[in-house]
């Protein structure tokens, strides 16, 4: 251990004794708090399997009526915005000041791109009375279970884009800090933090997309 | 701890490997494959967030104790489905009366 | 309020029996580890009081053997108990194959039995002694649970599906009957009965209430009514599959899963028709949510059960007592 | 007893260091954050004392002549939310550990200051939600918010109060990440893992699993909520959807959630046992991991809830045995416990009384536990008196016992006062004795087959019912003369030494009450916990 704190530098915080301990902490900190993350969609995840298994072929069909060209660019899309993310922490680490600011202002334009597909799509989902609840409508054979479908595929995707947002608003923030120049090689842990829940929001869709999207599209109705 | 710095290069070619597999997984959703099509695809989305997890997370190259967070919160997201599924997997099999 | 003061529930089946055994073992086992470890805590707290203020207690270094001891004696009789727990509990889930079928509908806040003969009766239910009885249940709104006390069994009552519980009365008497699910502002008043008659005198009560059809008479005019007989038909398999002998067999989905078909699954095929098609139809059958109510549910349900192996049994009258219960017989 | 440090009143500490309002409000330390918790949760245990009381009034007839039905039903889902999800989930973590964590492993303080802060304004808002649901009438629900009836048939305030929970879940995951990361991060030098108090390692093992474990729960309320309110049905039955699913996962939880009332409390009692025999633990290893290993396990058992919900009969015996699979770790650390007391130097002070009444109360909770994990009792109990007996000998009997435990024995250490010795001993004595006369009778009733929350009932029962409620007004009285004697100690009282016990741990050396940072410098750890010998002793053994 280090010698105890004498006087304290900018940047770090008076409960730790140097950036080192702190940047430990901060990085633990996050990765537990997206093990939360894990379980908190966990649960959505374990109603989808349960009832995908109960009721398959409802489950075709309602996978059938999303958009699947939009699906896969959104796909697309988000794993960039990912690369971009990923580029962006790279440039803190390396001190590249003027490249973080433009990595995350891509980052946050493809997560804008990513949530204007979605408005497109749930758009059509309401036009086509696919979202649950009193307008509901179905003409094909089992509606109560399409229906059941469309409960999880909306709120699956629904708390997905809100995590988007979430990490968006952020974004910004993270983006004028760095172009005041907030970060260095030594301080860098916002932008790490934000690094992982981006990826974590794009892990969460890249199971999403196959289990909303694309099982069962080899079933006929 | 001494930071570990990914290179670009990596940064690339692991944002290429994805979508390739995303390519892939679209493209066997279509096929005939039987059970097989819901095993290609959570395999491949499995690939595609271990890819993620491990080079844009940075989890390939941090400490022992990341990596055991990391692998706990899947762990316990298994407990969580796989002890679930096991109400309903065994449901109605004890029908057969007492005789 | 001291007259009436029990300490210990009625005991009027053999299977309750079974549960005191276990419980007052596992009393016992409990009382002597309860004790065990007060008296050793008082024993200690006296033997080793403190009596100088400077004093320091003498460690031992632990024992790794000690220390097995006492986690495995436990896990063994934990391990025992659980076994013979889960023989009690399997028990209490699987009815013997003859055991006479009764349908219980829960709602808020009440209990409607009704008898394979079709009496009704509401929180009241009486059954003969020494007949092995089968309630099939539901519920129209919440989770209820089917709680008899004298009786040890419980089942919680779902909408939405069928569960059972079954048991056997062997004490005449008139025994408690309590919701033990939550359900709202009168669950504490979801209260009944269950009189447990001899034979004799149950048959005089059964020919004494007002009796409707028998439940199978009544799925099978609900059967006709809504025109189930011009797709289902007992001659041809062309339009939908020919319910007779159907119930128990396994049939296979147009998924290719294998279902066996149980009321479980009929009510399915009623609300949700083409949820789980048979393989090889189409899905023409409209559904019956909100069409039928769930004891029309069961009357269709016995109806279809009641249907032997032979098609043309289906113009013979139906026997007057409960022929859907005797196929079931080993 | 050992007075070494100087007791001068003009010694700048935490709680003088700063005046105002503001100061409190606006805090980072952690110390400051565990007062602020403890009188929210002093509030909220009040309130939901409150509605136990008119619980046992109302049962004391068997007729249900005080309240309404309705009522009653929104009494005792009040009295289950409070109590829980206000009092018990944050309970020893929030005060006891908050205050003592940082101090126990020599930090200055958690990792993450701002956040312990967050996290008490984020409680608060949940508690603020559910009193303002309470107050216009409340919820019906039970605390458990089953499904239909929660979604579809109830027309009282679910979503303030599931809010409310929820909101207060995440003051729950804030706490255990920050523990999470203190105790991995913040240790002094010296200070490994098997040095660590038992009281770090029963509240590194809670953490655990409100990390793991609050999001699921989160999301099921969440659930809940959407379906009232945007009509998205997961658990509908007509959409198929399956209200026992809504019990998998609020379980996957709820049973957890247990393990983080009882195991901080099972850390305090390791501390007051220790601390009382002035002697090492025994079998230290084995009651650290013992904490870790009800954590793992305790996520594996949450079926027995559901044994008789139409949970197949297979998945009810996997979740039988591993419930049994659960007891052996508690059963080992109160066997190393009792051990401990041999040939200790037992002093009969306040706190020690708690400890010891919770071994004989936890004895009890957890042995009718395992009986109502048994398939075949459970059947008969379920949902009845018993359970309702069992899980207050665990909640009450044990998670309250050691929390009041702990406040005696590190309130001098917290307000730098000591409170009056007897009645200190009289109001522990009328808890013990109150807490069994008011739950002992309900194991008698729940296997006479009094089913839980029910207002009205058979005239039978009410003999064991006048009893309980006579207990609950004694236990009533044990409850509030501590909470009069540790307001007026705060003025009055005589002035706390360092170390008023004779105490080992890190605590105890630094003054009462301690100043913002805890320590001048860093301490470096050289010896192993309770090591109440000294070194050359522990050379010739």
């Amino acid at each position: 251990m280090p010698d105890p704190s004498s006087g304290h530098a900018f940047g770090l915080a008076h409960q730790f004794d140097d950036y080192e301990q702190q940047r430990e902490a901060s990085y633990l900190g996050v990765w537990v708090f997206l093990v939360t993350e894990i379980l908190f969609f966990g649960g959505l995840f374990t109603a989808y399997i349960v009832y995908r298994s109960q009721f398959p072929f409802a489950f075709a069909m309602g996978s059938h009526e999303l958009d699947i060209t939009l699906g896969s660019i959104n796909t697309a899309v988000l794993i960039g915005s990912s690369l971009t993310m990923a580029m962006a922490v790279w440039a803190t680490q390396t001190g590249r000041r003027r490249s973080i600011v433009a990595y995350i202002l891509a980052t946050i334009l493809l997560g804008g791109v990513f949530l204007g597909i979605k408005v497109v799509e749930y758009t059509a989902k309401f036009e086509h009375h696919l979202f649950p609840g009193p307008n509901f409508h179905w003409q094909g054979s089992d509606p109560a279970h399409v229906e059941m479908f469309f409960n999880l595929y909306f709120a699956m995707t629904g708390l997905h884009a809100l995590h988007m947002v979430i990490g968006i608003g952020i974004l910004l923030v993270i983006a004028v800090l760095a172009w005041r120049g907030s970060f260095s090689p030594q301080n860098h842990n916002l932008v790490e933090g934000i690094g992982l829940y981006w990826h974590f929001v794009d892990i969460v869709w890249i199971f999403l997309f196959p289990l909303l999207y694309l099982l069962g599209r080899n079933i006929q109705s | 701890m001494s930071e570990h710095i990914t290179s670009p290069k990596i940064y690339i070619l692991v944002f290429l490997s994805l979508m390739v597999l995303t390519t892939v997984t679209v493209a066997v959703a279509f096929m005939e494959l039987g059970p097989l099509n819901d095993v290609i695809a959570l395999t491949i989305a499995v690939s595609k967030a271990s890819l993620v997890v491990l080079y844009f997370m940075h989890v390939r190259h941090s400490t022992p104790l990341t990596k055991l967070v990391v692998v706990a919160g899947f762990l316990w997201l298994i407990f969580l489905i796989a002890l679930t599924l096991s109400d309903y997997y065994t449901r109605g099999m004890i029908r057969t009366p007492l005789g | 309020m001291w007259k009436n003061f029990p300490l210990f529930p009625d005991r009027a089946t053999e299977f309750a029996g079974q549960v005191d055994a276990l419980y007052f073992t596992f009393l016992g086992i409990s009382a002597f580890f309860s004790a065990l470890i007060a008296f050793l805590v008082v024993y200690f707290a006296i033997r080793y009081r403190r009596r100088a203020d400077d004093e320091v207690g003498r460690p031992e270094k632990a024992g790794l053997w000690l220390e097995l001891t006492w986690s495995v004696i436990p896990l063994i009789i934990l391990l025992g108990m659980f076994t013979w727990g889960a023989k009690v509990y399997i028990a209490a889930y699987r009815a013997p194959a003859y055991a006479v079928e009764y349908f219980v509908t829960a709602k808020q806040w009440m209990w409607k039995f009704q008898h394979p003969e079709g009496q009704r009766e509401i929180n009241h239910f009486h059954v003969p002694l020494g007949q092995s009885t089968r309630l099939t249940m539901t519920s129209e709104d919440v989770i209820h649970s089917f709680f008899v006390p004298a009786f040890r069994v419980k089942a919680d009552v779902l909408p939405g599906r069928y569960t059972s519980v079954w048991f056997k009365a062997e004490k005449t008497g008139t025994f408690q009957l309590f919701c033990a699910e939550y359900c709202g502002a009168e669950h504490s008043l979801m209260t009944g009965t269950i009189t447990v008659m001899e034979p004799a005198e149950y048959e005089a009560w059964l020919a004494d209430v007002k009796k409707g059809p028998s439940v199978v008479a009544s799925g099978k005019e609900l059967f006709q009514a809504k025109a189930c007989n011009t797709c289902h038909r007992p001659d041809t398999a062309a339009q939908a599959p020919i319910l007779h002998g159907l119930y128990g067999e396994e049939v296979e989905l147009g998924t290719g899963e294998i279902v066996m078909v149980d009321a479980n699954y009929i009510r399915d095929s009623l609300l949700n028709p083409t949820a789980k098609l048979v393989k090889g139809y189409k899905p023409l059958m409209p559904t019956y949510q909100g069409q039928l109510s769930e004891e029309e549910i069961l009357q269709l349900i016995s109806y279809i059960k009641s249907l032997g192996d032979e098609p043309d049994e289906e113009d013979k009258p139906q026997q007057e007592t409960t022929p859907e219960f005797q196929s079931e017989e080993r | 007893m050992s007075t070494t440090v100087t007791t001068s009143a003009k010694r700048l500490n935490y709680l003088n260091v700063d005046h105002g309002m503001k100061s409190w409000l606006l805090t980072k330390d952690h110390k400051r954050i565990a007062i602020l918790y403890l009188i929210s949760l002093s509030f909220f245990f009040l309130i939901g004392g409150l509605m136990a009381v008119f619980i046992r009034i109302e049962l004391a007839t068997p007729a249900g002549d005080l309240v309404e039905p309705d009522t009653y039903n929104r009494l005792f889902t009040m009295h289950g939310v409070l109590m829980i999800f206000l009092f018990l989930i944050p309970g020893v973590p929030a005060v006891l550990g908050n205050f003592l964590i940082p101090i126990m492993i020599g930090a200055k303080d958690l990792a993450f200051p701002k956040l312990n802060l967050a996290s008490w304004y984020v409680f608060n808002a949940g508690g603020l939600f559910m009193i303002w649901a309470m107050l216009h009438g409340g919820v019906d629900t039970g605390w458990t918010f089953y499904t239909p009836y929660s979604t579809a048939f109830t027309d009282t305030h679910v979503i303030a109060t599931a809010l409310g929970a929820f909101i207060a879940g995440f003051a729950s995951i804030m706490t255990g990440l920050n523990f999470i990361v203190t105790i991995h991060r913040m240790r002094a030098p010296g200070l490994t893992w098997f040095r660590l108090p038992l009281f770090v390692w029963a509240h590194y093992a809670t953490a655990l699993i409100q990390v793991l474990g609050t999001p699921v729960v989160a999301i099921t309320i969440l659930l809940v909520a959407a379906e009232r309110l945007l009509g998205i049905g997961i658990f509908d039955p007509a959409l198929g959807g399956d209200p026992v699913l809504f019990q998998h996962l609020f379980w996957f939880y709820s049973h957890p959630a247990v393990y983080i009332m009882i195991l901080p409390a099972m850390g305090v009692i390791s501390e007051l046992i220790t601390a009382f025999a002035r002697k090492r633990i025994f079998g230290y290893k084995f009651v650290a991991f013992s904490s870790v290993a009800i954590a793992v396990l305790g996520f594996l058992v949450w079926g027995h809830h559901m044994f008789v919900s139409s949970q197949s009969v297979y998945a009810g015996i996997l979740f039988s045995v591993l419930s049994m699979l659960v007891a052996v770790p508690s059963a080992v650390k109160t066997f190393n416990w009792t051990a401990t007391l041999y040939q200790g130097s037992i002093s009969w002070q306040t706190p020690m009384i708690y400890a010891l009444g919770f071994l004989g109360l936890f004895v009890i909770g957890g042995l009718t536990g395992t009986m109502l994990a048994t398939l075949g009792i459970d059947i008969h109990v379920h949902d009845t008196y018993f359970v309702v007996a069992h899980f207050h000998y665990i909640m009450v009997g044990g998670a309250i016992m050691a929390y009041l435990g702990g406040l005696h024995f590190w309130w001098p250490k917290m307000t730098g006062r000591m409170y009056p010795v007897f009645w200190s001993k009289i109001s522990a004595g009328l808890v013990f004795f109150g807490f069994n006369l008011t739950f002992f009778p309900q194991f008698i009733l729940g296997y006479l087959g009094m089913p839980r929350r029910y207002h009205a009932y058979p005239e039978e029962f009410q003999v064991l019912n006048v009893l309980s409620s006579a207990g609950a007004t004694i236990l009533g009285l044990g409850y509030l003369i501590p909470i009069i004697y540790f307001i007026w100690s705060m003025r009055y009282g005589e002035r706390a030494p360092a170390n008023p016990w004779g105490a080992y741990g890190l605590e105890w050396e630094i003054p009462s009450p301690p100043t913002t940072y805890n320590f001048e410098e860093t301490p470096v750890v050289t010896r192993e916990a309770y090591d109440y010998t000294g070194i050359e002793e522990k050379s010739v053994a």
